[in-house]
């Protein structure tokens, strides 16, 4: 057996970035594979197509209200009907998924990377890093939301904020003070992680904390914020709704997804006029089914044990 | 009678109009068609009426709740000495009739003979006095205004300065005197309110310290047709029939008001429950049309809604802008949107079911020509966006609503109306307390709000004057306009109808010309209740306690 | 470990205080006031009630006047209820209490199981219709499917009461008056364990699927376990641990009061009663139920903490 | 005297990113009641995804059997239902694990995962199983056995893990004992009594073992039979005696050249020159010939069968296709 | 002793042992209990001893993954326990630790190419470019074949896992190596090979180790001084022929005589010993062994014998030396 053990030079070389950069290419070469995530993408990517450009076919894009045709169930002129005020519900609703589509996405990346984000640098350093992490976290678990969210309704407000820019931001906002759950599930799973053997390794090998965090620990994490962002987005996409009533959210006639359900809340809206909130609760309902299923396959192609 | 109904505090109603198939509903009261169909469980019930009510909270005194649903409890359970009837008028109660001087100041009350309180004692005018220094009393906190009625001495009570109230004098067991010292129409109804027992509420009375009282607001004591049983929070409130009531035990033994939120036809469906209130539209008149065992009442409410303008903003100060923003709001169609038919637009500061009721202003039907050439001639002109523009400012305004349907269609169709003006409309939903603090600040250009029920006349207007309409939420911002405001004083300053009705007229002419408000509508207030229970007549000013002591179970 | 407790305990104290000064300033910066929203009051006598209440005091001196009485056990009465504000919460938070115990009890063993096994059959039909059946559960309303329930199950099959926490009127007592709470808990509870189940499922599904493909998973079934034993003893006590994070939250959710259902179904719940309070910034209150709140907030999670490590022997204790 | 496990043609195979690993390709394997059957061989070679083939533990999405038989006491392993496998396993088949520290499981004390199958299989009450399993740790040489039995794995040294491993495999007396490489992390010392433990066993109860080691000396005290894996095949089989005295197979050969032996030290150890084939990209010549040094024209075309050579000893080679079929 | 690359002493590690609900803690393991020895630059150290008598933990203290409880370690002459974050970091490439159980000292969703290269990378050793290369040439040298870059730890054999923690340790060109049982798992063959190779490596670059091991064949092959452990102490440490020709301690004669032969059927005098085995946590008082000694005094049980040097460089803890 000839071996050459190579000598190394050792003069430090500047620092090479190579975070997993191609661990994402990787799982999206994977991903490629799962049938079903595929079809949840290209049903998400569809649908968003479908909301932007499809109102500027749509003859109803004034939403101008009609009188004449209030509440009526779908036709050929109105494919999926009119609602109470006789403007047209498939114009509305694709235009509505321009705001709930962005809100429930936005969102979700925003607040799963500042929960992980934080969860993580908690567990990870423990010590006076966690205390104080967690302590904001519990400062903000108990802060209740109506006070908050009025506040800030009110300032928006005073600012001359656009109405319909105001959801973005009170997004943002939300998610900046929503994290302490997500965080909190994160660190107690990286209290485990971290007393695992393999970070003893990564200790002897004198790994940068960074490396060690996002390469070795939050990987073991993915399905956990997969979970938290597939459930995130439908929640986003419904809270949306109940934003409004703070003085938060849109203002009518900007139609989302949440609004039009919320506006045929009787129960006789519920028996007899399906066509109101059956068009918008089948659009949430695909989007969070889409993503879960693009989650799952994610989830299976960042796994190394799942192959199929 | 500071009862409010259950409108009283802005409901979150919002449904969506149905394809309108409703029969001939007509105002009043319109019965069961088929009684047979009527639920096992209310076909029961035969010595217990159960009325639907939205939160009652635990204080059951009717001058210290700071809830309109307590009102309602204590409405049941203290009686006044004079009530007003369905179309706002004086109508004695525990008073048999009351006596005004000539100069209108003073007030003297003929109690009935032999009034007792629940628990057998004795009414008298004591009592009465006892209730009045009360709420003279300086830490009284309760929303009744007594100084309203300018009783002599009252000030100086308050403050310390006396140890009794000059103006109120028991002239013997049954009879008590009041002296003001300025006419006001609205002194009788407040001056002959609901009394509460010396013996009871008195006891450990000191001028200065009303704490004790908080004990007493959850086991109350009164003259009303019934008496307080048990209150279970959040659940309900039981009563029982008072022996002791001037005008005889009621027939029905008991009577339950049972806490619920919303529309609860689920209750009146399996038969739990008697009488509720509904938000009105066709979708629910349908429904209990098809229940068939309901009598349906329908009656036009005593409030009214408006948008009210920010005075203090530069553009409105020409009253032809004002009037532009009227004629180019189609409040027809909002309305017909919003209640599907049972609202009515307004155009005067009062309900058609008062007696100041009057339709002999300018009607501002929806006109956008009309708008615009107003617009013109106060010098609004459409600049390159099509927004109209004067002295370089653009006619933008900023409206505040609260979240519930009548918003959901305001802001689109006034969008559309307003835009064709060439005026640009923004919209904000909040909570009501957030739009009352934002006007109180004078934040708004325009926001939507309803009245509570209105009794008198003056309730409705008094806002308008210059003295008092300063801010808050009975505020104009900055309204201003002298003749208004002598004709306010005018129409307090008799107690006769028929004066006073003229002179309401004139001021209801000059508030259109010179507009305040933009009056939004009437709307109506849809109750319905088993064909079983006979009696039973909710009315616009007091809801259903008026007519509570006479009702019967077949 | 006691040591830790006590630090615990004090950073406890320290949070509840940092928290019960955001708090005081988010309510006392919130738009409107308990004195504006009395719509019959005129302006003079609006200033006279806001002296008598304090309200027009500086916010620093308010708080403090708050936290001293509050430090004292009083936290003073309620404006619109006029009784102390902790009778008045005691009045309805176990009303409310009881709801969600319940609802939760069902809600974590259902989600168990179903977790369990969707994990257990990844990919198979019944994970496959269980996924389906939390998203749709999801993309629904709470007042849809509570007011359909109670259209279905109450007036139109009357199984169970249309709402409310007992029959109208009754005077039962004793175990008459518990079996009418029962009836009348049963649609509000399984509409809350509809609601919240879904969630959970897919917390466990994912943690079961982890835990599932470990070596000692093979070992136990190399044992010879039952499977039902390898899944609920071996993967599931894994499986759980991150739960534990939950459940931590799950206790201010207890007394929390769920606002929509409690209101579709005329429960007295707590829920109502703060809604209340807030449209009318009924001040006392809101101060007292939060900081109620956030006491459990801060105890769920300091127990939560602990239980993590009692659980998790790996954790290390510093 | 029949086999108690008779493994025939088995083949189990893994899916992985490049391509599928004929992790164990057609193994012919027979043990008999009592007899310790020695399987050594490269690492990666396929003795531990042998042994699971035989449990029955290969985690379905990675990989499969995709042939054989495994016969065990008269049943076809493959063809039981999985409640029979499930009672089979912990109770007559029964399999210590390579690595203990996974094998784990980190929240369950050691006492209640030794007591698992005892309750299981025998039915006994807890508190009997509790005082077996105190029994069993101490068995295998731990002392503190009963605060042993309240730690967790965590807390444990590598070979006390393995000890543990070996008590509960040991716990219901299997009729067979597989042991995948039990006695690594313990010292010689340990090992000498644990072997000793386990041929007690195996005397006592005619417990069938298939012992998987490196440790030739191990295999030297233990073994009736010796197996030798090479790529996922059988390359020889013999008993013990004679593989030591004469190795045929010129890998066996190799093995035996690489042992450092205490007190016969060397500058530099003996080692097969060469790698193990790719197992993805498996052809048709013999998977030694890479490394063999006595390697024949027809090893590069054609796979040596395994054949036996009548006197108990069978081997894979080309070299001794002739000297076969000459002793014929 | 100039040249020492590490020195250990007096070093100490006891585990908490922790009961009842709130986990107050009631005793301690004296995992490693006032242990002293020193590696020279380019020396293998061999430590063998009984199972759970606190080899890998001290091997883990030497290297800090645990807190030490008292005592020294100096690794050229700079204390390891007593560096910052930071130093720490710069320090470890040059000490590595080979793990017990590979498996569980790889993590799962890390491929084995990556999982070898990213300390390269991440002290900045070796640009990208050039690391995978790197990473291939020591896998080869570990007898790993190319195709296994890509795969994921749960992909291997034991053994291969084995090599790849070697790997691991060997790719940072590290001065100093603690092995824990690296070849417990090899084969013979592919052991050779290894062994071979760190011998050469340290031929070629002075390497040192702290050689793990229950393989006292391997140990005589490979290391120059030896140590006994038993119970958390040191019994015994010599160079190696005097240790093997003449081993001093009751225990280390015990521990030569268990080897197993290579060599059917024929069984050695096996020295057994007998008696209970004492619990680390609870040691026995006196010399720790003597519950177990063949040859126990009076004195044994009563007085700990000193850890004395009884000619140059040997050194034995036994009253009957
Ligand atoms: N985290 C821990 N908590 C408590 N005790 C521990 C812990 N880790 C190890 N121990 C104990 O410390 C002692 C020494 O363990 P160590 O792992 O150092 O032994 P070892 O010499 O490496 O044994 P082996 O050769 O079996 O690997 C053992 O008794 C073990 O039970
Ligand atoms: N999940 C898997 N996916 C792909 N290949 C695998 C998998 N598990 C094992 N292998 C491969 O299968 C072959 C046989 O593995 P096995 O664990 O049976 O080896 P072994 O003989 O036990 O080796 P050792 O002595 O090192 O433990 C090895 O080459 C290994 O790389
Ligand atoms: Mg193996
Ligand atoms: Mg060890």
């Amino acid at each position: 057996m000839a071996s050459t053990v190579s000598e190394i030079a050792e003069v430090t070389r500047p620092e090479q970035v190579a975070l997993r950069s191609s661990l994402w290419h990787e799982a999206f070469l994977r991903l490629k594979k799962k049938r079903l995530a595929m079809v949840g993408l290209v049903f998400l990517l569809v649908m968003a197509a479908v909301c932007f450009i499809g109102p500027f076919f749509s003859p109803y894009a004034s939403g101008k209200i009609n009188t004449a045709m209030i509440n009526k169930p779908p036709s050929f002129s109105h494919w999926l009907g009119t609602d109470s005020l006789g403007r047209d519900i498939l114009t509305r609703l694709m235009q509505a998924g321009r705001i709930s589509l962005t809100v429930g996405i936005a969102s979700m990346v925003l607040s799963v990377s500042i929960g992980a984000l934080l969860g993580a640098l908690a567990g990870f350093y423990r010590g006076w890093v966690d205390q104080v992490i967690m302590r904001v976290a519990d400062v903000l678990m108990t802060i209740p939301g109506l006070p908050l969210l009025f506040i800030m309704g009110a300032v928006l407000s005073e600012w001359k904020i656009p109405t319909d820019y105001r959801i973005y931001i009170v997004m943002v906002m939300l998610s900046l003070i929503g994290w302490p759950g997500l965080a909190r599930m994160v660190r107690s799973q990286m209290l485990t992680l971290r007393e695992s053997e393999f970070m003893q390794a990564a200790e002897v090998l004198g790994l940068r904390d960074r490396r060690k965090l996002f390469f070795h620990l939050l990987p073991n994490l993915t399905p956990l914020l997969i979970v938290v962002a597939t459930l995130n987005v439908g929640g986003a996409i419904l809270s949306e709704s109940v934003l409004s009533y703070f003085g938060l959210g849109v203002v009518p006639p900007t139609p989302t997804w949440g609004n039009m359900m919320d506006a045929a809340n009787t129960l006789i809206d519920f028996q007899k006029r399906p066509w109101l909130w059956v068009p918008p609760g089948i659009a949430i309902f695909a989007t969070v089914i889409s993503i879960n299923l693009l989650g799952d396959g994610l989830r299976d192609a960042l796994d190394p044990k799942q192959k199929r | 009678p500071a009862t409010s109904t259950q409108t009283a505090t802005p409901s979150t109603e919002a449904s969506a109009p149905a394809a309108s198939k409703v029969q001939d509903i007509k105002d009043g009261i319109n019965l069961a068609t088929d009684l047979s169909k009527l639920p096992e469980a209310a076909a029961k019930r035969t010595d217990t009426f159960i009325a639907g009510l939205t939160e009652p909270g635990g204080v059951f005194n009717p001058f210290f709740y700071h809830n309109g649903y307590d009102g309602n409890v204590s409405a049941a359970i203290f009686e006044s000495l004079v009530d007003v009837d369905a179309t706002g008028k004086p109508v004695p109660k525990l008073a048999e009739k009351w006596d005004v001087s000539p100069d209108q100041l003073t007030y003297t009350f003929h109690l009935r003979p032999n009034l007792k309180f629940s628990d057998g004692s004795p009414l008298t005018a004591e009592d009465v006095a006892f209730t009045l220094t009360v709420l003279h009393d300086k830490t009284y906190d309760g929303e009744t205004d007594i100084f309203v009625a300018s009783i002599k001495g009252g000030r100086e009570y308050k403050e310390g300065k006396a140890n009794t109230i000059e103006g109120i004098k028991v002239i013997d067991p049954q009879t008590i005197q009041i002296t003001t010292e300025k006419v006001n129409a609205k002194s009788l109804v407040l001056l002959g309110g609901q009394v509460l027992s010396k013996a009871y509420y008195g006891k450990e009375y000191k001028p200065g310290d009303l704490e004790y009282l908080r004990t007493l607001h959850g086991k109350p004591l009164g003259a009303g047709p019934y008496k307080f049983e048990a209150y279970i929070p959040g659940q309900e409130v039981r009563y029982l029939a008072n022996e002791h009531y001037y005008a005889g035990k009621p027939q029905v033994e008991h009577f339950i008001y049972k806490t619920t939120e919303g529309d609860a036809l689920q209750f009146i469906q399996t038969g739990e429950m008697d009488y509720n209130s509904f938000t009105v539209n066709s979708d629910n008149i349908e429904q209990l049309q098809q229940l068939g065992y309901v009598n349906i009442n329908l009656y036009t409410s005593s409030a009214y809604s408006y948008i009210k303008f920010n005075h203090s903003k530069p553009f409105f100060k020409d009253k032809r802008v004002r009037q532009a923003f009227i004629y180019g709001l189609d409040r027809q169609k909002i309305l017909d949107l919003t209640y599907q038919g049972y609202a009515q637009v307004a155009n005067v500061p009062i309900s058609p079911v008062s007696w100041a009721y009057t339709e002999d202003v300018n009607p501002y039907a929806y006109n956008p020509e009309k708008a615009k050439q107003l617009l013109d001639e106060a010098g609004w002109k459409p600049g390159a966006d099509g927004i109209r523009e004067k002295d370089g400012q653009k006619l933008i305004v900023h409206y505040y609503t609260t979240k519930g349907k009548l918003g959901e269609v305001l802001i689109p169709i006034a969008k559309e109306n307003y835009k064709e003006l060439g005026i640009q409309f923004e919209a904000e939903m909040m909570d009501y307390n957030a739009v009352l603090a934002r006007t109180e600040k004078g934040d708004h250009d325009l926001a939507s709000f309803s009245t509570t029920m209105l009794i008198d006349p003056d309730d409705g207007v008094e806002a308008f004057s210059t003295k008092k309409g300063k801010s808050g939420f009975t505020g104009t911002n900055g309204y201003s306009n002298a003749k208004v405001d002598e004709l306010l004083e005018a129409g307090l300053s008799t107690l006769d109808i028929e004066k006073r009705k003229a002179i309401y007229k004139d001021l209801y002419k000059e508030l259109s010309d010179d507009p305040p408000y933009i009056f939004l509508g009437y709307r109506k207030i849809l109750s319905a209740h088993n064909g079983k229970i006979k009696g039973l007549e909710p009315n616009p000013f007091t809801g259903i306690s008026t007519s509570l002591p006479g009702i019967k179970i077949e | 470990m006691t040591s830790y407790f006590l630090k615990r305990v004090f950073y406890m104290a320290l949070t509840l205080f940092g928290a019960s000064i955001l708090i005081f300033f988010l309510y006392a910066l919130t738009p409107g006031d308990f004195v504006d929203t009395s719509p019959k009051l005129t302006a003079e006598r609006k200033l006279e009630l806001k002296a008598m209440y304090g309200l027009d005091k500086p916010v620093v001196e308010r708080y403090f006047i708050w936290m001293k009485n509050a430090l004292q056990g009083d936290f003073g009465y309620s404006l619109q209820y006029q009784q102390p504000v902790m009778s008045l919460l005691n009045d309805y938070i176990w009303n409310s209490f009881l709801l969600a115990i319940t609802s939760t009890f069902f809600t974590w063993l259902i989600a168990i199981s179903i977790g369990v096994l969707s994990a257990a059959r990844q990919h198979s039909w019944f994970d496959a219709l269980v996924t389906i059946g939390v998203f749709a559960a999801m993309s629904l309303p709470v007042f849809f499917v509570g007011l359909l329930f109670i259209k279905m199950f109450a007036v139109d099959a009357k199984l169970f009461p249309a709402g409310g926490m007992m029959t109208i009127g009754s005077k039962e007592t004793g175990l008459a008056y518990a079996w009418d709470v029962v009836q009348h808990m049963f649609l509000p509870v399984t509409v809350l364990t509809l609601l919240s189940v879904g969630t959970l499922t897919r917390y466990f599904r994912t943690n079961m699927l982890e835990v599932i493909q470990q070596d000692f998973v093979r070992t136990a079934r190399a044992k010879g376990l039952k499977e039902k034993v390898v899944l609920h003893k071996h993967a599931l006590r894994n499986a759980l641990l991150p739960a534990i994070t939950l459940l931590g939250f799950e206790l201010p959710a207890l007394f929390g009061g769920a606002i929509i259902t409690e209101k579709i179904f005329n429960w007295p719940g707590v829920g109502q009663l703060y809604m209340q309070a807030f449209s009318v910034r009924d001040y006392p209150l809101l101060m007292g139920f939060t900081m109620f709140l956030a006491i459990l907030t801060v105890i769920g999670n300091l127990s939560a903490d602990l239980l993590y490590r009692v659980a998790d022997p790996r954790v290390r204790l510093k | 005297m029949n086999a108690l496990v008779e493994i025939q043609n088995l083949s189990t195979y893994f899916k992985s990113e490049q391509g599928v690993v004929k992790a164990v390709d057609a193994l012919d394997l027979r043990v008999h009641e009592g007899e310790t059957v020695c399987i050594v061989g490269e690492s990666g070679c396929g003795k531990s995804a042998a042994a699971m083939s035989l449990m029955g533990l290969i985690p379905e999405a990675v990989g499969s059997i995709v042939s054989g038989e495994i016969w065990f006491a008269g049943r076809d392993l493959r063809k039981v239902s999985k409640e029979e496998m499930r009672k089979l396993r912990g109770n007559e088949l029964a399999m210590i694990f390579q690595e203990p520290m996974s094998s784990l499981n980190p929240v369950l004390t050691i006492g209640e995962q030794i007591m698992e199958p005892i309750m299981e299989h025998q039915g006994v009450s807890k508190k009997a199983a509790q005082a077996r399993a105190v029994e069993l740790i101490e068995l295998v040489g731990i002392p503190r056995a009963k605060e042993i039995a309240k730690s967790y794995p965590h807390e444990l040294s590598g070979g006390m893990l393995q000890r543990i491993m070996i008590a509960i495999a040991i716990s219901c007396n299997p009729r067979l004992l597989i042991a995948d490489e039990p006695t690594t992390a313990l010292d010689v010392t340990i090992q000498a009594q644990i072997l000793d433990l386990l041929l007690k066993i195996k005397e006592e109860s005619q417990t069938a073992i298939l012992f998987i080691t490196h440790d030739l000396g191990v295999v030297a005290e233990m073994a009736d039979h010796v197996v030798v894996m090479y790529a996922g095949k059988v390359v020889e089989v013999s008993p013990v005696v004679e593989l030591f005295e004469e190795p045929k197979h010129p890998y066996t050969q190799g093995l035996l050249r690489s042992k450092p032996v205490l007190n016969q030290r060397k500058a530099k150890l003996y080692s097969i020159p060469g790698q193990v084939p790719n197992p993805t990209t498996l052809g048709e010549s013999c998977y030694f010939l890479d490394r063999c040094d006595q390697c024949l024209d027809i090893c590069r075309v054609k796979q040596p069968p395994l054949r036996d050579g009548g006197d108990g000893r069978k081997v894979a080679c080309w070299l001794y296709e002739e000297e076969i079929t000459r002793g014929k | 002793m100039e040249n020492n690359l590490l020195e250990v002493h007096r070093l100490k590690k006891y585990y908490p042992i922790t009961g009842g609900l709130l986990g107050r803690t009631i005793g301690h393991v004296k995992a490693v209990d006032d242990v002293s020895f020193s590696i020279q630059k380019g020396e293998t150290f061999g430590l063998v001893g009984e199972s759970g008598s606190g080899k890998s933990t001290t091997g883990r203290t030497i290297l800090r993954l645990l807190e030490k409880t008292e005592g020294e370690v100096r690794f050229q002459g700079i204390d390891v326990h007593a560096l910052n974050r930071q130093e720490l970091r710069a320090l470890r490439p040059r000490m590595q630790y080979i793990f017990q159980d590979p498996y569980s000292s790889l993590n799962p969703r890390v491929r084995i190419g990556e999982a070898l290269g990213e300390a390269l990378l991440d002290h900045g050793l070796l640009p990208q470019a050039e690391v995978r290369e790197r990473v291939l040439e020591v896998m080869a040298l570990c007898g790993l074949a190319t195709y296994h870059v890509d795969r994921y730890p749960h992909e291997f054999s034991g053994g291969q896992r084995q090599r790849i923690g070697i790997a691991r340790a060997i790719m940072m060109n590290p001065d100093f190596i603690v092995a824990d049982e690296p070849v417990s798992a090899l084969d013979v063959s592919i052991q050779a090979q290894i062994i071979n190779l760190f011998a050469e490596l340290q031929e070629q670059r002075k390497l040192t180790y702290l050689f793990i091991s229950h393989d006292l064949s391997v140990v005589e092959h490979l290391c120059t001084r030896i140590g006994v452990m038993y119970l958390g102490s040191l019994l015994e440490l010599a160079p190696r022929d005097e240790l093997f020709l003449e081993p001093l301690h009751p225990y280390t004669k015990a521990l030569l005589s268990s080897v197993p032969l290579p060599i059917p059927k024929k069984k050695r005098e096996r020295i057994v010993l007998q008696g209970d085995m004492p619990s680390p946590a609870n040691p026995p008082t006196g010399c720790k062994f003597h519950t177990r000694c063949p040859y126990v005094k009076d004195i044994c049980r009563q007085e700990v014998p000193a850890f004395r040097e009884v000619s140059t460089d040997r050194f034995v803890a036994c009253h009957l030396v």
